[in-house]
């Protein structure tokens, strides 16, 4: 889960880094009101769960308040890589004598949470990682002691030179971990890590992503969920325990099992159709979810066939076929629906479908293939 | 032969009583694994009846299961909150082998709990993974018993369904495998592509080898390089995920492509480049192992 | 540094163990108020840092409020072990059905803190532990991970059968593990850790000794100090940074490193003389620490001779010297002054103290023996 | 030969700059041992002057002192707040041993940091211990040069000042040394007698060890154990502390009897019945040295 750089920035206070203050306006009236208060010059940020925002116009310098109205007008309703501004953050302008980069993720290959930093700020991390690697200094962060102070010192006193920068810069890498920590969280960016030039170290721009499976035990960042920012078909499939990503073909996908989803989708692609979707219905399933995934298939009108692709495993073969006929007597599909089903309780399954009028395939490339002739039909 | 597991295999099903892990430890005694003990604190003393007619004996701790039954391998069905603390109590417990398959474990969890098996030499399989199967021996964790059979192939794969596809298939055409391996689809997993084709290249009975991947992260690269600098025997790869759109999660936590690393395409390259012969549907796999048994 | 029986159920509350109500009288009256707060039946119990109060008769239950005034005047002002209670715990009496023993404190072998539970409460557990070890589950906690859920479990499930005692007694290991982390602890005991008969576990004893060096990042244990329950002498060290532990004997020893002030307590022993006390000087000294000792030293009226036994390594012999003079010129010191010493800047200590009018031995054994005559004189 | 330093010993000063620090860094230099670097945050770029004219070039961090001047061993004079951190910034950087002189050092953190250096394979001398000397050849630590020789004895001791007692005694009737080890008086330490012992058997110029313990404990019980079944040397012993109270720390945080476990008469008795011979007085070890020197 993504959340906004206000929240991330809430997190970050939260762990000590010394984060400039800032408000939200969701109108220019409010925009105002808030550059009113700051006094001085302040800065309007569109508040998405996109990169690019600055390329994008969704950042802007307001001399004064008036201005802040004027930037907040133009950037709130703004489209930003699909994605609507519905919030602008309203904060103080800084000065700025240098810029840095400060991140931490979850690494696969060391399997720990790991920093990089760089004395450049305001940088695409993934492309200095890429093109100019030794302008990055990397640090694993071993799970079984948590980051140690001379690990941080050595971060810190690769950014700067200053004893002054670098004692503070420490702090926050201490700081900025436990933040990540304590918000079970996959990534934490500080771009940039500024200082004054009065010497303060600040964070100035903030960006978290969440591991979704720390979200049953942190309330707090679970309410930071901002639904606004994520189209509602993916809405209801989360509360319904479904992973669903919209797409813009016409092929309705029904899978259980993330990589058969993906499979089913290139096979659909290969026989010259387009997914409109990738579902996985999860493993232990029940009906409901199947009742779920149904739904949200036929909310999107591109959609002109349901193909279901089940291999069954901890998903129960009979649940699905189950869930299929409820789905049907619940609620109205247009799209006709084929079905692809074997593997645990296979037998059970295609007697409840029997029983209910539906036949079923048993070869992936065979489903496929109907499902596309189908949308092409 | 076989890897990992084998008629050998004594093992402890932790989280015996829950639904899943009731239904497939059935499933499992029906397939012959022998299941030795379950895990259920709160339920020490009670037993497990099998679908069979057989019962296990259920324990409050891994350290009385294990003490008691002598188990070496052990599977993990408890929920994800504590499925971690879980794996860690059986790396403590004295079995060498523990397969994870609870999905949704957070991630910093299983930095911690993988350094501890890893501290103590414990091969950890997962988690978010179906486990695996050595036909005619054994078979941890939900793979459907069903569509194996006994035979030359050594398959490995990050996904579930995905590999109880390919197997399908394989088995349809008569050819059978020594053993097939969900190694899951986690971003922190405790067994590799890497870990799985050393241990096939040196099984004797294997003599091909199905490799399955997916979108994100570097395994199958690393995996493709090791083939070609490791193997001897034929690897046939397949990689799902060529339509995916990056920045997104899709399903598996660790099916991502980020920015342009991880791609399906990028994979794909990596398994030609060394040597793999590259599936472009699943049902090609069969084919293409089909040639390189000869 | 040990804490009060009442400083450790503090400590264990703030932990989240489950701990009875209890509050602290310094006088019979104060004993009486609190018991007919709590009404019924309470425990009157002796504060001091000794085992062993319940043999001494230092741990009493009342009836009633007039009871408790009656326990808490015998018991305040007593002599236990030398040490005179100063105050007394008045706690309402729990109904107990089992009583079992936990422990953590810092293992030298595994080194790391280590558990020690058995289902005998009330126990010495180094009596048990040396005779019969099998009634003792042990685990050591890897300082890398801490307290496991499943570890705690796995002790919880040695003391109790029933799912529900396990259960809070698995919640209280961990939380001892907190409390004794939290407190800088090198040792914290339940003993004994009670079960109610309506199923309730509870600590109803705490003991805990905190590690000196922890004490500079913990104001809080800090301020638990007791003075009243040291001898004065080993307070005024303890304020100086001297490391002093108080003796029957004659020959007031000042020495510095705690292996040769033991060893020179040793062979006055061996030339037949008894030592006054322990005292090591410490490392890096200066002037002051010397005056202080010498302080301390004479303070005691047994005292008829005080020897010097310095090594010089980090500690500089001229530091020692200039401290000697100095001391003698601030104080009045009656007892003779017999000096050794040699090592690190040994040419300008002997300098100086020549300078002052002292000679200086150079054998541990002549000094040794020429103090012990001295104090027999 | 010696053990754990020699003249390779390339020594990084962590806390150079500090009283202690700056004092002992010199007093090492004018013995001889090489400095090559020295350690204080926020001095990275200044230089050390030792009283011999050379100089010692600081830095901020451990890993930029060592990738600089390549040293193998690094001694550690920072105040005990920060000290087990240095540990393992010493342990992090490439050293092989670190000599951790500070005294006061939470218990808890130590546990941490031997931990630590334990999964890096890095020896830890100390905490709150001496150092080491290896006459002619090289010091490390806070030792007094003036009163070691080289010659055929190794000597290890819990204790600071009584070993520097035992050595000026073995000097003064011209008895050298090849190592003399301070192992230091916490509870928790990084190399005990048997680490030493073990060494001191592996030199061919070591020809009789002395062992000077304390009470407290169990390491001289277990040392010598270990002679009776490893040492082919003869071997003197000594005990501190024969008229310890029970219960009362004795300067050293870990000298001190539990209940009645670690006196001296136990350790002793455990010395004598391994077949060590036991000083009574620290003047006795010569006696004794002499003879199993023969």
């Amino acid at each position: 889960m993504n959340i906004h750089e206000y929240q991330a920035k809430e997190c970050f206070r939260a762990a000590g880094i010394p984060v400039p203050p800032g408000e939200i306006a969701t109108t220019p009236d409010e925009a105002e009101a808030i550059a009113t208060r700051f006094g001085g010059m302040v800065v309007v940020k569109a508040q998405v769960h996109s990169g690019g925002r600055g390329k994008a116009g969704g950042v802007k310098l307001a001399k004064n308040a008036v201005e802040a109205r004027e930037h907040a007008a133009r950037i709130l309703g703004m489209d930003i890589k699909g994605l609507t501004v519905e919030k602008v953050l309203v904060t103080p302008a800084e000065d700025i004598a240098t810029e840095a980069y400060v991140g931490v993720l979850v690494d696969r290959k060391s399997q720990a949470a790991t920093f990089m930093v760089s004395a450049e700020g305001g940088v695409d991390i993934e492309e200095v990682a890429a093109t100019n690697p030794e302008a990055i200094r990397k640090l694993t962060v071993d799970p079984r002691y948590g980051i140690l102070p001379h690990q941080a010192h050595w971060l810190a006193n690769y950014l700067y030179d200053d004893p002054g920068l670098i004692k503070q810069a420490t702090k926050i890498m201490m700081q900025l971990y436990r933040a990540f920590v304590d918000s079970g969280a996959s990534m934490a960016e500080i771009n940039p890590l500024i200082t004054t030039p009065s010497g303060e170290v600040k964070a100035i721009d903030a960006k978290m992503s969440i591991d979704d499976s720390e979200l049953f035990r942190r309330p707090g960042i679970e309410a930071m969920r901002d639904i606004s920012s994520e189209p509602a078909a993916e809405t209801r499939a989360r509360e319904a325990g479904l992973s669903f990503v919209k797409l813009d073909g016409d092929v309705g996908c029904c899978v259980n099992g993330a990589g058969l989803a993906m499979a089913t989708m290139d096979l659909v692609k290969y026989y010259g159709g387009e997914p409109a979707n990738f579902l996985d219905i999860g493993g232990s399933s029940n009906p409901d979810k199947v009742v779920a995934a149904l739904e949200i298939i036929t909310s999107d009108p591109n959609v002109k066939v349901i193909l279901f692709n089940i291999f069954g495993g901890i998903t129960r073969c009979d649940d699905v076929a189950n869930g299929i006929v409820e789905a049907t007597r619940r609620i109205d599909i247009e799209p006709p629906i084929v079905i692809r089903l074997t593997g645990t309780n296979e037998e059970e399954a295609l007697a409840i479908l029997a029983d209910a009028g539906f036949s079923a395939y048993t070869s992936m490339d065979d489903v496929v293939e109907t499902a596309v002739k189908m949308a092409k039909a | 032969m076989a890897i990992f597991i084998d008629n050998d295999t004594k093992l402890v099903v932790q989280g015996i009583t829950g639904r899943d892990g009731s239904f497939h430890t059935r499933q499992m005694m029906e397939y012959g694994t022998q299941v030795v003990a379950g895990v259920t604190p709160g339920k020490g003393g009670q037993s497990f009846e099998g679908s069979d007619g057989k019962s296990v004996p259920i324990f409050n701790t891994m350290d009385e299961a294990v003490a008691t039954t002598g188990a070496n391998t052990s599977v993990i069905y408890v929920p994800p909150a504590f499925a971690a603390d879980a794996i860690m109590e059986a790396a403590d417990s004295g079995v060498g082998f523990v397969v994870a398959i609870t999905e949704g474990i957070p991630v910093l969890d299983m930095a911690r709990a993988h350094a501890f098996a890893r501290d103590r030499g414990v091969r950890v399989l997962g988690p978010n993974c179906p486990g695996l199967i050595s036909p005619g021996k054994s078979k941890v964790g939900i793979l459907p018993a069903q569509i194996v059979a006994e035979g030359p192939v050594g398959l490995v794969s990050r996904s579930g369904t995905l590999t109880y596809e390919a197997v399908f298939q394989l088995t349809n055409v008569g050819i059978g495998q020594t053993t097939c391996v969900g190694i899951g689809g986690d971003p922190l997993i405790g067994t590799n592509f890497v870990d799985c084709l050393e241990a096939f290249e040196a099984d004797a009975d294997t003599k091909a080898i199905v490799m399955i991947g997916e979108i994100g992260g570097t395994d199958e690269q690393e995996a493709a390089a090791f083939v070609k600098a490791n193997l001897s025997k034929p690897v046939v790869g397949f990689i799902a995920g060529q339509t995916a759109p990056p920045g997104r999660r899709m399903g598996h936590a660790g099916a991502i492509i980020s920015g342009s690393a991880g791609t399906a395409e990028e994979k794909m390259k990596a398994f030609k480049d060394n040597g793999i012969a590259v599936a472009t549907r699943p049902v090609d796999i069969v084919g293409l192992i089909q040639e390189a048994l000869g």
